[in-house]
């Protein structure tokens, strides 16, 4: 079952983050993206995160993408043009080297087979586990992401006004 | 036996009977409010089809189902097709996770009147309703219409700015309830009005409620916050290029979200399906004496020989009522009929709200509507929050 | 006993006075300064009386400043009855000369800001006053040099006066620079900065270790209480405002050398060397400043290097062994030199600005207050007998004759310089005829009560505060040999420099033309200060002024530092021109670049054996 | 069939993930869709703490997870704007097109 759901899922994600690439218009790339974090947040209940999977939805999904989506809107983005050098050529080979190796040293060194996930063989990822770190551990790593922000609404306005001039 | 224990085969039948009840409440949900809206605007309402319009919706479905369905040549295909669906299935999910009423027993079986409880309800509900905003803006963008993108531009800004409030407004009664769950939620409410949480202490949540249900009203793209299909400025807004049952998927997704937000409210702040008075004081008795009531007051005015038209339904109405009446005493049904008598008057009641808003609001300018928010119902929303947290902190050692 | 209380008062008024005094109107400018220095010296009286006999001192903690190490500095108030006489001249003469202020200041732009520094010259002088260890002292040494340096600058339009101050602070540096030195060596030596820890070891420490501290100490104090060869910035610092120079420079910063000397008196007890040099020193300072004085003509510069001698006695008492003496004349000379100081400035205020001695004279009539108080104060510098500065005068020079007969009789000399100099300025100033071409008015009421006030002071301090006696207790004893000899040649001495300047000034009025033609060379000399302030440009000023230039700019710095710079930066250049063409400004090539980097260490991983076997 | 999915494949569809926003990075053109790439690099990396975090039993690995999210919140909000501002600036969303700071 937990096999299955991963698969499921792992393909979804995979085929949307491919189409996130190959799509040349960026609103069917938002889209695709979309579709990555919705399989993502599925993983991530499998892996026992449950708030992460629900902020996941909400932050990612719900507000960031719906921004991204907004602005291709606002600006009426079309698809895109071919023009300018390629990087192909020491891209992918380079990409597939890295991707290789990866792999391989995933699979090979880190972590064995018998290192596997069941659903429920983890279940400190509920919103009280995260509250608890959150304002004990991570509190000041907390207070300092909450004035960067600040700083990014200031600088968003900012930027935002400049073009009301 | 061994079916019947199944989780899997409970759960699809109770899928299953969530969603037919579901969707007929979302087809005479419209009826109601045709009707509502007609008698506060002093006329009949629909009374052709059906006694008292009654079977209204089914034309209305028929109709819809036989128009043509018109793709228009300019459209962005695959988003054109996915938005709708999106728009509805987004509307559809939330009320998985909504409880309708305690653990009861239906013969061998014991289950909950909730298809799945997650110990982070509010927060799927939140996660899901964002994700409605992509309906209405890829409608918008897909249909290549001005009007439609300018609605599609509005809804989204509109909801992303109003799910801030709203959010804050549902993040004050979970710190007095202390859960995310909606059903123990619920069950922290237990134990009359008092203990509800738009009357519990530390800090009752009544500023929240408002905001909450204003935020609803906004995000339900209901009035006076319907910009984004304000008909004087832009047709129909986001679904003005769609037709048949695809405009008909919209106008379901509204209503459910209708449907969605209102349970929300009962669940987090009006006690779900707790009765607002101990069984003691005659709480099991509230539906009987208004079914009662209602069967008498519909017999009286069917007796009135002015009312030529109703002198068969109304009669009819009064007895149906009686009998329902009758029902509620039958101990057998009571343990669950009881709770979800009480979890749809407040829901229905609240449904009713939006109604009687739509028939007597004007519109907002949109201006007026980003600033009400971020200037006015954050800032207060915010400030809420931080009293019922300091009082709760303060009141719990 | 909430010491604190003594420097927070008047901080809060420089803090009050600094920050909103600009939108405030004159007399709240006034009420803040003043009150605050009002209320603190009533806090003092109050601290004295809730003190009982005064025989224990009292030290408070507030709280650990500086904790590094072994170094444990806290801020500690320290009140015994050394620190008493400072307080109460600080305080009770500071209040006075801010009530002063009032009238002479009363014209002048600037008005907050000049009591707000004078309200931050109070704080830093009682920090001074009260800090229980070095550091603190050091503070509050600092902080009235910050002080001097503004309030000298007050004008600052005015480019003497700017001057002044950067004089005043740059030679004041010397003497920290020795203060800082010292403290080093205390440290190094005791462990500690704290008063009673460093007294209380440095009885058993070695002599020469005691005597360079004392020698150290000895420098800093030239520098802040103007002593040779640092003395030459003080008659400058008369550019100042006149309350600043009664202030500051008469009555209480100057005075801060003498006090730490006195504080420090179990150091130089144990190194008699440096009572030498000090003793030396203060009586060379006081003989060479009285000639000065004799042949200066604006009555500012006359009372600056009348002050100067005087600190020189005071310095004769210190090194003489009677610390006693030498706080007892910081005290008399407080009193009757802010008179002198304010009378002068009720002078020039009367005359609206006018300075030079040549241009006064037959004031008597037209300003009688001001006359009569300043009349209290010569005869009290002068040594008549039995005003204040005769018995002070009188204790350091019976000190200075058990210690040596030589010191003695230079001191005498210079007594006669003083009674004839400060005869002279009152001569030219008051009697004969009126040479200048102002208006001449009396000052107001806030002017001559203070003056009047000062005056009494003058007149009976002498016997109202028996300073030896009151600090009999603290200082080791020493024996007062009753020789009354001594006190009659000294108060001949006196007789005779008044005798001679009323003979030179007024019965003669050309004898003194004529003597300075006769003695031109002598008094060419004096006149122009012996050249001190020439001799020091070209000996220190010019020469680091021209090694900084050549050696230190044209050589070093353009030649070498420069030439290294650019060096670098040039090949910087040449290197960069090549790795340019690598910065494309196109995001996507520095990805890949990235990318290649990543791969690149990912293969470094596996062939290095990064990874876990 | 096995009931439980190995730790790797998680670590590898992320890896997977994270070439794929690599890619996107480097063979796309316009601003917006490279911008999408990195929050996809950003999500392949949180499923990898998120993995570890269940690897360990610990929290950590979420907590991190939330810290990007909230960071890559604040970038979008400014990124979106910088973006804006290009695009009123030159009319071009080509990424190429933006290579100097002064225009």
């Amino acid at each position: 079952m937990d096999v299955i759901l991963f698969l499921i899922f792992a393909v979804v994600a995979v085929v949307c983050a491919i189409n996130v690439v190959v799509q040349t218009h960026p609103i069917s790339s938002a889209l695709s993206l979309v579709g990555v974090m919705g399989s993502l947040a599925v993983l991530y209940l499998l892996l026992g995160a449950e708030f992460i999977a629900a902020a996941q939805v909400i932050v990612y999904a719900g507000a960031i993408m719906v921004l991204f989506v907004f602005v291709i809107m606002l600006l009426n983005a079309g698809a895109e043009t071919k023009k300018g050098r390629s990087y192909l050529i020491p891209g992918a080979p380079l990409l597939i080297v890295f991707l290789g190796l990866m792999a391989y040293y995933v699979q090979r060194y880190l972590f064995p087979e018998s290192a596997v996930v069941r659903f429920g063989g983890f279940t400190g990822g509920g919103p009280k586990d995260i509250g608890n770190a959150l304002f004990t551990t991570y509190l000041l790593p907390f207070e300092v992401t909450s004035i960067l922000i600040l700083v990014a609404i200031i600088g968003a306005v900012v930027l935002a006004r400049k073009e009301i001039e | 036996m061994e079916l019947l224990d199944s989780f899997i085969f409970i759960t699809l039948i109770k899928a299953a009977v969530v969603l037919a009840v579901l969707l007929t409440t979302l087809a005479y949900l419209q009826w109601v409010e045709r009707k509502v809206i007609a008698h506060v605007q002093v006329r009949p309402g629909p009374y052709r089809v059906g006694p008292h319009g009654l079977l209204q919706p089914v034309a209305d479905i028929v109709k819809l189902l036989t128009k043509e369905d018109l793709l228009p040549p300019y459209v962005n295909k695959p988003l054109y097709l996915l938005a709708p669906f999106l728009a509805i299935s987004m509307a559809l999910l939330s009320i998985s996770v909504i409880p309708f009423g305690p653990e009861i027993k239906v013969g061998p079986v014991t289950t909950w009147m909730q298809l799945t409880d997650l110990n982070i309800g509010v927060l799927f509900i939140l996660a899901v309703s964002s994700m409605g905003v992509y309906g209405i803006a890829l409608a918008g963008w897909a249909s290549n219409n001005k009007y439609a993108l300018i609605g599609g531009l509005r809804s989204s800004a509109q909801m992303i700015s109003y799910e801030l409030p709203m959010s804050l407004a549902i993040a004050a009664p979970l710190l007095i309830s202390n859960t995310l769950s909606l059903r123990e939620l619920v069950m922290s409410q237990a134990g009359g009005i008092f203990h509800w949480n738009i009357l519990h202490g530390p800090f009752p949540q009544i500023i929240s409620f408002i905001i909450f249900m204003i935020a609803a009203f906004a995000e339900t793209n209901r009035v006076p916050f319907d910009l984004p299909e304000a008909e004087n400025e832009l047709v129909a807004g986001f679904h003005t290029e769609y037709s048949s049952m695809k405009f008909a998927s919209f106008f379901m997704a509204e209503y459910a979200n209708m449907i969605t937000v209102s349970a929300m409210a009962t669940l987090l702040f009006l006690g779900g399906w707790m009765a607002p008075w101990p069984v003691a004081w005659g709480a099991n008795l509230v539906p009987t004496v208004i079914f009662a009531i209602a069967g008498v007051t519909a017999l009286y005015h069917g007796a009135n020989p002015a009312r030529k038209r109703d002198k068969l339904t109304l009669p009819v109405f009064g007895i149906i009522f009686l009998i329902i009446a009758g029902v509620f005493l039958l101990p057998i049904v009571q343990s669950w009929l009881l709770p979800l008598f009480w979890f749809a008057a407040k829901t229905g009641a609240i449904l009713f709200l939006f109604m009687w808003v739509r028939a007597t609001l004007p519109r907002f300018r949109y201006d007026q509507l980003m600033g009400f928010t971020w200037k006015f119902l954050f800032p207060v929303a915010m400030l809420n929050l931080l009293v019922t947290s300091f009082l709760v902190a303060w009141t719990t050692k | 006993m909430q010491l604190w209380l003594i420097p927070i008062l008047p901080l809060a008024g420089f803090l009050i006075n600094g920050i909103f005094g600009r939108r405030f109107s004159k007399s709240l400018v006034n009420t803040v300064a003043i009150g605050s220095v009002v209320l603190s010296f009533l806090w003092v009286l109050k601290t004295i009386f809730a003190m009982g006999d005064l025989n224990t001192s009292i030290e408070e903690h507030y709280f650990t400043w500086i904790q590094s190490g072994t170094i444990d500095i806290g801020c500690d108030f320290l009140v015994d009855r050394l620190t008493i006489v400072m307080l109460l001249v600080v305080t009770g003469i500071g209040s006075l000369i801010h009530v002063y202020s009032i009238g002479y200041m009363s014209h002048e732009g600037g008005y907050y800001r000049f009591f707000a520094y004078m309200n931050l010259f109070m704080f830093f002088m009682l920090v001074l006053v009260l800090g229980a260890n070095f550091l603190l002292l050091f503070v509050g040494w600092e902080g009235v040099g910050l002080c001097s340096y503004l309030l000298i600058g007050f004008y600052f339009d005015k480019k003497f006066a700017t001057d002044a101050g950067n004089k005043a602070f740059i030679v004041n540096r010397i003497g920290d620079f020795g203060f800082s030195l010292a403290m080093f060596y205390i440290f190094k030596n005791f462990g500690s900065l704290d008063f009673d820890k460093v007294f209380h070891q440095a009885a058993s420490a070695p002599e020469w270790v005691l005597t360079t501290i004392g020698l150290l100490l000895m420098v800093g104090a030239c520098g802040k209480s103007a002593q040779i060869p640092l003395y030459v910035w003080l008659p400058d610092a008369m550019a100042g405002p006149t309350p600043v120079s009664a202030l500051i420079h008469a009555a209480t910063m100057v005075t801060a050398g003498v006090y730490m000397t006195a504080r420090s008196w179990v150091i130089f007890t144990h190194a008699p060397g440096a009572m030498d040099v000090i003793a030396i020193v203060g009586i060379l300072t006081a003989f060479l400043a009285a000639t000065i004085g004799l042949a200066q003509n604006d009555i500012k510069k006359v009372f600056a290097y009348s002050t100067v001698s005087q600190l020189g006695y005071m310095f004769v008492g210190i090194g003489s062994g009677a610390f006693s003496a030498g706080i007892y004349h910081l005290v008399t000379h407080a009193f009757f030199k802010a008179l002198l100081f304010l009378g002068a400035g009720s002078v020039i205020h009367a005359l609206s600005g006018e300075q030079d001695l040549r241009n006064m004279g037959g004031l008597r009539k037209k300003i009688p207050i001001t006359f009569w108080t300043m009349v209290c104060a010569w005869v009290a510098i002068s040594g008549v007998p039995p005003f204040s500065g005769f018995f002070s005068k009188d204790a350091i020079l019976l000190a200075a004759y058990q210690h040596s007969p030589a010191i003695y009789w230079i001191g005498v000399v210079t007594a006669g310089m003083t009674a004839f100099y400060v005869s002279r300025a009152m001569f030219m100033t008051f009697f004969g005829s009126y040479r200048g071409k102002a208006h001449p008015h009396e000052s107001p009421a806030v002017m001559w009560v203070p003056l009047a006030v000062l005056a009494a002071l003058s007149l009976a301090g002498g016997w109202l505060f028996p300073i030896p006696a009151f600090l009999k207790a603290m200082f080791p004893a020493f024996e007062e040999a009753e020789n009354h000899m001594l006190m009659y040649i000294s108060v001949l001495a006196g007789f005779g420099g008044i005798g001679l300047a009323y003979l030179m000034y007024l019965r003669k009025p050309g004898m003194a033309d004529s003597l300075a033609q006769t003695f031109k060379a002598p008094y060419q000399l004096i006149y122009n200060k012996y050249f001190v302030d020439e001799i020091y440009s070209a000996t220190v000023v010019r020469p680091l002024i021209g090694g900084s230039r050549m050696v230190l700019w044209k050589g070093v710095d353009a030649g070498l530092i420069d030439g290294i710079v650019n060096g670098v930066g040039a090949r910087c250049r040449d290197v960069g021109s090549v790795l340019r063409l690598l910065q494309s400004g196109n995001i996507r090539s520095y990805a890949t670049w990235v990318l290649f980097g990543s791969v690149a260490l990912l293969v470094a991983m596996g062939l290095l054996g990064g990874l876990p076997r | 069939m096995m009931n439980a999915v190995p730790i790797s494949w998680f670590l590898t569809l992320s890896a997977i993930l994270f070439a794929l926003g690599v890619a996107g990075f480097l063979f796309r053109r316009n601003i917006i869709t490279v911008f999408m790439s990195i929050e996809l690099m950003l999500n392949a990396v949180n499923l990898s703490f998120v993995t570890f975090s269940y690897q360990h039993k610990e929290v950590s690995g979420h907590l991190f997870t939330f810290f990007v999210m909230v960071v890559a919140a604040a970038e979008a909000a400014v990124g979106l704007a910088i973006i804006l501002t290009v695009f009123k600036g030159r009319s071009t969303l080509n990424i190429d097109d933006v290579n100097s700071m002064k225009h």
